[in-house]
């Protein structure tokens, strides 16, 4: 492993099994995510990876094993519970909310980081006013940083697919995620935008500290910006190491390529 | 678009150019839509001082209706859930009020928001169950609510408190609302001005709550559940909620309406009132509160449609000449009036098909001709 | 040879969102023609436009008709069978029921359905074995394989495979694709395979067109795109 | 017990005309995935043209099949008039148009009949069934029809091509089309049929409970209830859930006295409510499973 040594695992995967009836989805799957690491996850269709990604933002529970986020155990947290803890996602096919101005889909993003309560909010009491403007300098602050001044008022519904996907990206960050989850977020991408995606990736590390899990099909992407990568089949690990290494994987190899190879 | 829209992104990852956040756009006091909403106030301000007797009645009654649509839309257009039972709401609301004035001797004034507050505790209780139930379910089981309603009212074994059948009849001993502080206005108008103060405020608040924290996670549940739940944002809990602020606007309608009508009664509040409601909102506009006057005047005039139709027909009739041709005028309204469930069946079909975004959505198209004309 | 399915800058959206943006391609007679490229490149979208699942325009021609604007229903009439992803089972009927499901589109003649069905048995004897089980029980492969004997049962002329290989084990997977050859060798039905495993697709194609953010970006026989290293490097990274 | 047998057999009479709604209920969910809250005024827009039919003179059995074939074409007509083009708008839309038509059979069946109640005749005769003082002919009648049609579906849709392709377009639409089904005819066919299921059982339900334009709403509520409770998606199911709607409510009457009968309505609203809250896909019906 590359550079693991010493560092402390924001999020350790430990013997995750997941069934779903006869079907074993994932089977004692094993691996750290270190601090400050962007780690890629591979593997081809059906090997696993979704249903881990579920796992991890608590959509669904592993039928064995344990994640531990920070040292602590995120099974008994409800789904809700995941963003609050610092753990941020986008979604594969982009899940915004339509019918909300970019602003507000970042404003939203900031809601496992503030506090407030129904009745205080239609009084619009002082302490509602003081938690609105941190949740306003925020969203701007993010706004800005990923250039979407100029569509922050229009419905996010009716953006091109990448700039929603940068939405998605900003709503994730706006509350300060310790560790992002990104799920296929190069998919329906062409070249060029991959490549400025790779940049983008690597800037919320460096910029912004945060630690990154990618879950991708896209190989060159996953490969020019992990530190690690972890490649699932079948609902096994059957590699983990640095790009290089997994690329002269031969089971890796194997399990893209068929046996041809 | 494409193009622009990635060169920020482009940026060399070293030399990030530094940058000023814009700030948040504050809301302009003087915005197009806060100078219409005091228009639309002081118009509805004016209304006593150039009316009387039974307009003013009807706008009060509007009022209570679009009290009821604002309650109904905040449920359905901000939270994304349905309700064909909101006349139960309604029914809690008016009977907590006619009890309390009646029986406890409460002030009616103060039994206002007791409703409100009675309503909120019934809704989100309602609720739980419901929270498991989506779109048709929902719809299913708030149907069955409704349908029960008038019946559950009619209880034997509550009669002391709701009077049965019959219903109760409220300030027996004047026939009147009390106006209270010898203010000089004879009780129709003290009646409207209360129920347009007590509009005024239901509606500020509910505004100041959908552009709040907790009105943007309804919001966000309503587009996107599972993107919501992943922000941090507790299903159950603003769906309940959504639900208590709904039955409790509605509730306050209720109440407004026990203090109009000065009499409640279990048929009422049938399924078909919790229809008129649903009507409002679809004319009113989904989402768009804005729309609940709208709404209001919807459900006032919507059971006389058919004596609007019926004048309708017979200005063409004059103007076309064949006035002579058609039955004898009152004939022809009773026929009409016999036939308004279809006529208003007919106009709601037409609404999903021509206008399914309602009031709100057409006046904000025109709106937005009119500003492209202007720039 | 002649091509049986002929398209030409065919366009695809679902609502807003543009997902093919004119792609040309052809498919054999007789032939196997695979179209690769990465997830939501706009493969599937491909198949799904072709058969009129979703908004599209350009120009479609199957054995010399113009099908752009055919409905699905009438696409299917005249011989194109569609294996979707995921399969496509009618999960709570049962593996005989889906089977007559797939001549549905052929008249109504019971001894031609039953004989066809008989060999469809004898062809995939696992099925036989499930024919009164409800589909959605079946494993991957065997669902995989009710799939493509649902699609026989019409007789096409043209067979499109959606991701035969999806959630399959390698073994079953190789199973599969050894069918799909013998199958294309025994009835010559020409095929037009979705393949995220390019490596078995292009071993069972003579033909293929690599696709990216819905526009086509090479083509050429597969013998030709296996043995080309910057293919492989957009597959694999290296 | 001998009370409780009794009040059993005598809710095995009234659920017979729950079953009757439900399961048309169970039809129309079946080919569109909602519930049709306009069924029972169709039900009793079409009870009213036998009505007329019987009145004009015509024999009860020339009436009642006219009346379904009528019936038939009038939901096929409607799935293609008003449905059609609404089919991918959201449920907001739906519930809005099947409370339109609820709005409109209700008011043109008054404005044709007025308000009156009208006493329908009952074709298998008053009087006790049998010498049995808990079961009339007409609900011997009743059960036996209501039987009876379930044993024609399940034939029609077990041994028909039609019938398999009306069970596969419901299962998935998606790749319905894709066997060549079209799909939409399907949906019509089962508006269709849904709109005579709902015709018989409003001819069966007037001479119990005479035909007025409201008659309908509560019976439907119940009709509902019965679906919920057999499954939404298991026409056997959904008759069995109607036979013990009609058990229970019975059961409530007797044993909780005065509130079991004033208390009717509520017991439906409180096992819809239960039902899909702890068992949503009812006693008998699939799992819905949900995907995430």
């Amino acid at each position: 492993m590359v550079g693991a040594k010493g560092q402390t695992p924001v999020i350790s995967i430990q013997g995750v099994t997941v069934k779903f009836g006869g079907i074993v989805a994932l089977d004692s799957v094993e691996f750290d995510i270190l601090d400050g690491e962007i780690l890629g996850l591979i593997g081809p269709n059906g090997a696993g990876k979704t249903t881990l990604f579920n796992c991890l933002s608590r959509l669904y529970t592993p039928t064995s094993g344990n994640i531990a986020f920070m040292g602590e155990s995120i099974l008994g947290q409800p789904a809700h519970r995941i963003a609050g803890l610092g753990i941020g996602r986008t979604f594969q096919n982009v899940a915004s909310f339509a019918n909300l101005s970019v602003r507000d889909n970042v404003r939203i993003g900031a809601h496992s980081d503030t506090r407030s309560n129904p009745l205080f909010d239609a009084l619009w009491l002082p302490s509602v006013r003081r938690e609105e403007r941190k949740i306003d300098e925020v969203t701007a602050d993010l706004i800005g940083w990923l250039g979407l001044e100029d569509v922050a008022e229009l419905p996010v519904g009716g953006l091109p697919f990448g700039t929603q996907k940068r939405v998605e990206l900003a709503r994730a960050l706006a509350s300060h995620p310790k560790l992002l989850l990104l799920d296929e977020p190069a998919c329906g991408l062409n070249h060029d935008e991959v490549s400025e995606l790779g940049t983008l990736i690597k800037r919320i590390r460096d910029e912004r500290g945060v630690t990154v899990l990618l879950v991708e099909h896209h190989m060159s992407l996953v490969m020019s910006v992990s530190d690690r990568v972890v490649v699932l089949n079948f609902g096994e690990k059957i590699a983990e190491g640095t790009p290089d290494e997994v690329q002269k994987n031969p089971e890796v190899v194997a399990a893209y390529l068929g046996d041809g190879h | 678009m494409t193009q622009t829209v990635h060169t920020n992104a482009q940026a060399p990852s070293a030399s990030v150019p530094p940058y000023q956040p814009a700030p948040a756009p504050q809301a302009k006091l003087l915005s197009l839509g806060n100078i219409v909403s005091l228009l639309v106030l002081a118009l509805l301000i004016a209304i006593p001082i150039f009316s009387e007797g039974f307009f003013v009645f009807q706008m009060t009654q509007m009022l209570v209706y679009a009290t009821a649509v604002l309650g109904l839309n905040l449920l359905t257009g901000i939270n994304g859930q349905f309700s064909l039972g909101h006349s139960a709401f309604y029914a809690i609301g008016a009977y907590t009020c006619a009890i309390l004035v009646e029986l406890g001797g409460v002030n009616y004034m103060l039994t206002i928001p007791i409703a409100g507050v009675v309503a909120f505790v019934f809704g989100f209780l309602f609720a739980f169950p419901a929270l498991r139930l989506e779109g048709i379910y929902l719809a299913l089981a708030t149907f069955a609510l409704a349908v029960a309603t008038p019946q559950l009212l009619k209880l034997n074994a509550i009669s002391d408190w709701t009077g049965g059948v019959q219903g109760i009849v409220m300030f027996q001993e004047t026939f009147d609302v009390p106006v209270p502080f010898g203010l000089p206005m004879d009780p129709g108008t003290w009646t409207f001005y209360l129920t347009l103060f007590v509009f005024a405020v239901v509606y500020v608040l509910a505004l100041a709550l959908v552009r709040s924290r907790t009105g943007r996670a309804m919001m966000a549940i309503r587009d996107n559940p599972i993107a919501a739940r992943s922000m941090g944002i507790s299903l159950p809990y603003y769906k309940a909620t959504a639900f208590g602020v709904s039955a409790l606007v509605t509730g306050i309608a209720g109440a407004l309406n026990a203090i109009v009508i000065k009499f409640v009664a279990p048929d009422s509040f049938t399924f078909i009132f919790a229809v008129l409601i649903l009507v409002g909102m679809v004319i009113g506009g989904v989402g768009w509160l804005q729309g609940c006057l709208i709404g209001g005047l919807a459900m006032l005039y919507f059971p006389n449609i058919a004596e609007v139709f019926d004048d309708i027909v017979l200005w063409v009739a004059n103007i076309g000449g064949f006035a002579d041709a058609l039955p004898s005028g009152n004939e022809m309204q009773q026929q009409f009036i016999r036939l308004s469930g279809v006529i208003y069946g007919v106009i709601l079909v037409l609404i999903i098909y021509l206008a399914p975004s309602g009031a709100g959505g057409l006046l904000r198209a025109i709106a937005g001709r009119i500003k492209r004309l202007l720039s | 040879m002649s091509a049986i399915l002929k398209v030409e800058n065919l366009e695809a959206s679902y609502g807003e969102l543009r997902v093919l943006r004119g792609i040309n391609f052809e498919v054999e007679r007789g032939g196997v023609t695979t179209l690769l490229g990465a997830n939501g490149a706009g493969k599937s979208t491909t198949l799904r436009a072709l058969c009129g699942m979703i908004q599209r325009s350009g120009k479609i021609m199957f054995d010399d008709r113009d099908v752009s604007r055919m409905p699905t229903e009438d696409i299917v009439r005249i011989g194109v069978a569609h294996i979707p992803e995921g399969r496509g089972t009618f999960s709570t009927l049962t593996t005989e029921e889906n089977l007559h499901l797939g001549a549905m589109a052929r008249p109504n003649k019971k001894d031609e359905i039953e004989s066809d069905i008989r060999k469809c048995f004898e062809f995939f004897p696992r099925l036989q074995e499930r024919r009164n089980q409800q589909a959605g029980t079946l494993s991957g492969g065997e669902q995989q394989m009710l799939a493509i004997a649902r699609a026989l049962m019409l007789r096409p002329k043209l067979m499109l495979l959606d991701e035969p290989s999806f959630g399959l084990a390698p073994l079953v997977t190789r199973q599969i694709f050894d069918i799909l050859a013998d199958l294309n060798k025994e009835t010559g039905t020409s095929m037009l395979v979705v393949e995220q495993n390019a490596s078995l697709a292009l071993e069972l194609a003579d033909h293929a067109y690599l696709i990216e953010t819905g526009s086509i970006v090479m083509s050429g026989e597969a013998d030709a795109i296996r043995e080309d290293e910057s293919v492989r490097a957009s597959y694999l990274g290296y | 017990m001998e009370l409780f047998l009794q009040q059993v057999v005598s809710g095995i009479s009234t659920g017979a005309i729950y079953a009757c709604m439900a399961l048309s209920v169970v039809m129309i969910y079946q080919a569109i995935h909602h519930l049709n809250f306009a069924q029972g005024e169709m039900a009793m827009f079409s009870t009213y043209i036998a009505w007329q039919m019987m009145a004009w003179g015509f024999a009860w059995w020339i009436a009642f099949p006219v009346t379904i074939i009528v019936s038939f074409m009038g939901g096929f007509a409607i799935e293609r008039v008003v449905f059609k083009p609404i089919q991918n708008a959201p449920v907001l839309s739906h519930i809005v148009v099947f409370i339109a038509l609820f709005s409109i059979f209700n008011s043109l069946a008054g404005f044709i009949w007025d308000f009156t109640i009208k006493s329908v005749a009952s074709p298998f005769g008053e009087g006790p069934f049998m010498g049995s003082t808990l079961l009339g002919k007409h609900q011997a009648g009743m059960i036996a029809v209501t039987i009876l049609m379930l044993v024609m579906l399940w034939a029609f849709f077990q041994f028909t091509r039609v019938g398999l392709a009306m069970r596969a377009a419901a299962v998935n639409p998606e790749s319905a089309r894709l066997v060549g089904i079209r799909v939409e005819t399907m949906t019509a066919l089962g508006w269709g049929m849904a709109s005579a299921i709902g015709a018989v059982a409003g001819i069966l339900i007037a001479p119990v409970v005479f035909l007025e334009p409201n008659m309908m709403l509560s019976i439907l509520l119940y009709g509902f209830a019965g679906a919920v409770l057999g499954g939404l998606t298991s026409p056997l199911g959904a008759v069995i859930g109607g036979f013990l709607v009609g058990i229970v409510e019975n059961l409530a009457g007797t044993y909780l006295g005065g509130i079991g009968a004033e208390l009717k309505l509520s017991i439906a609203l409180a096992l819809i409510i239960i039902v899909l809250v702890v068992k949503p896909e009812g006693l008998f019906g699939r799992k819905i499973v949900q995907r995430v």
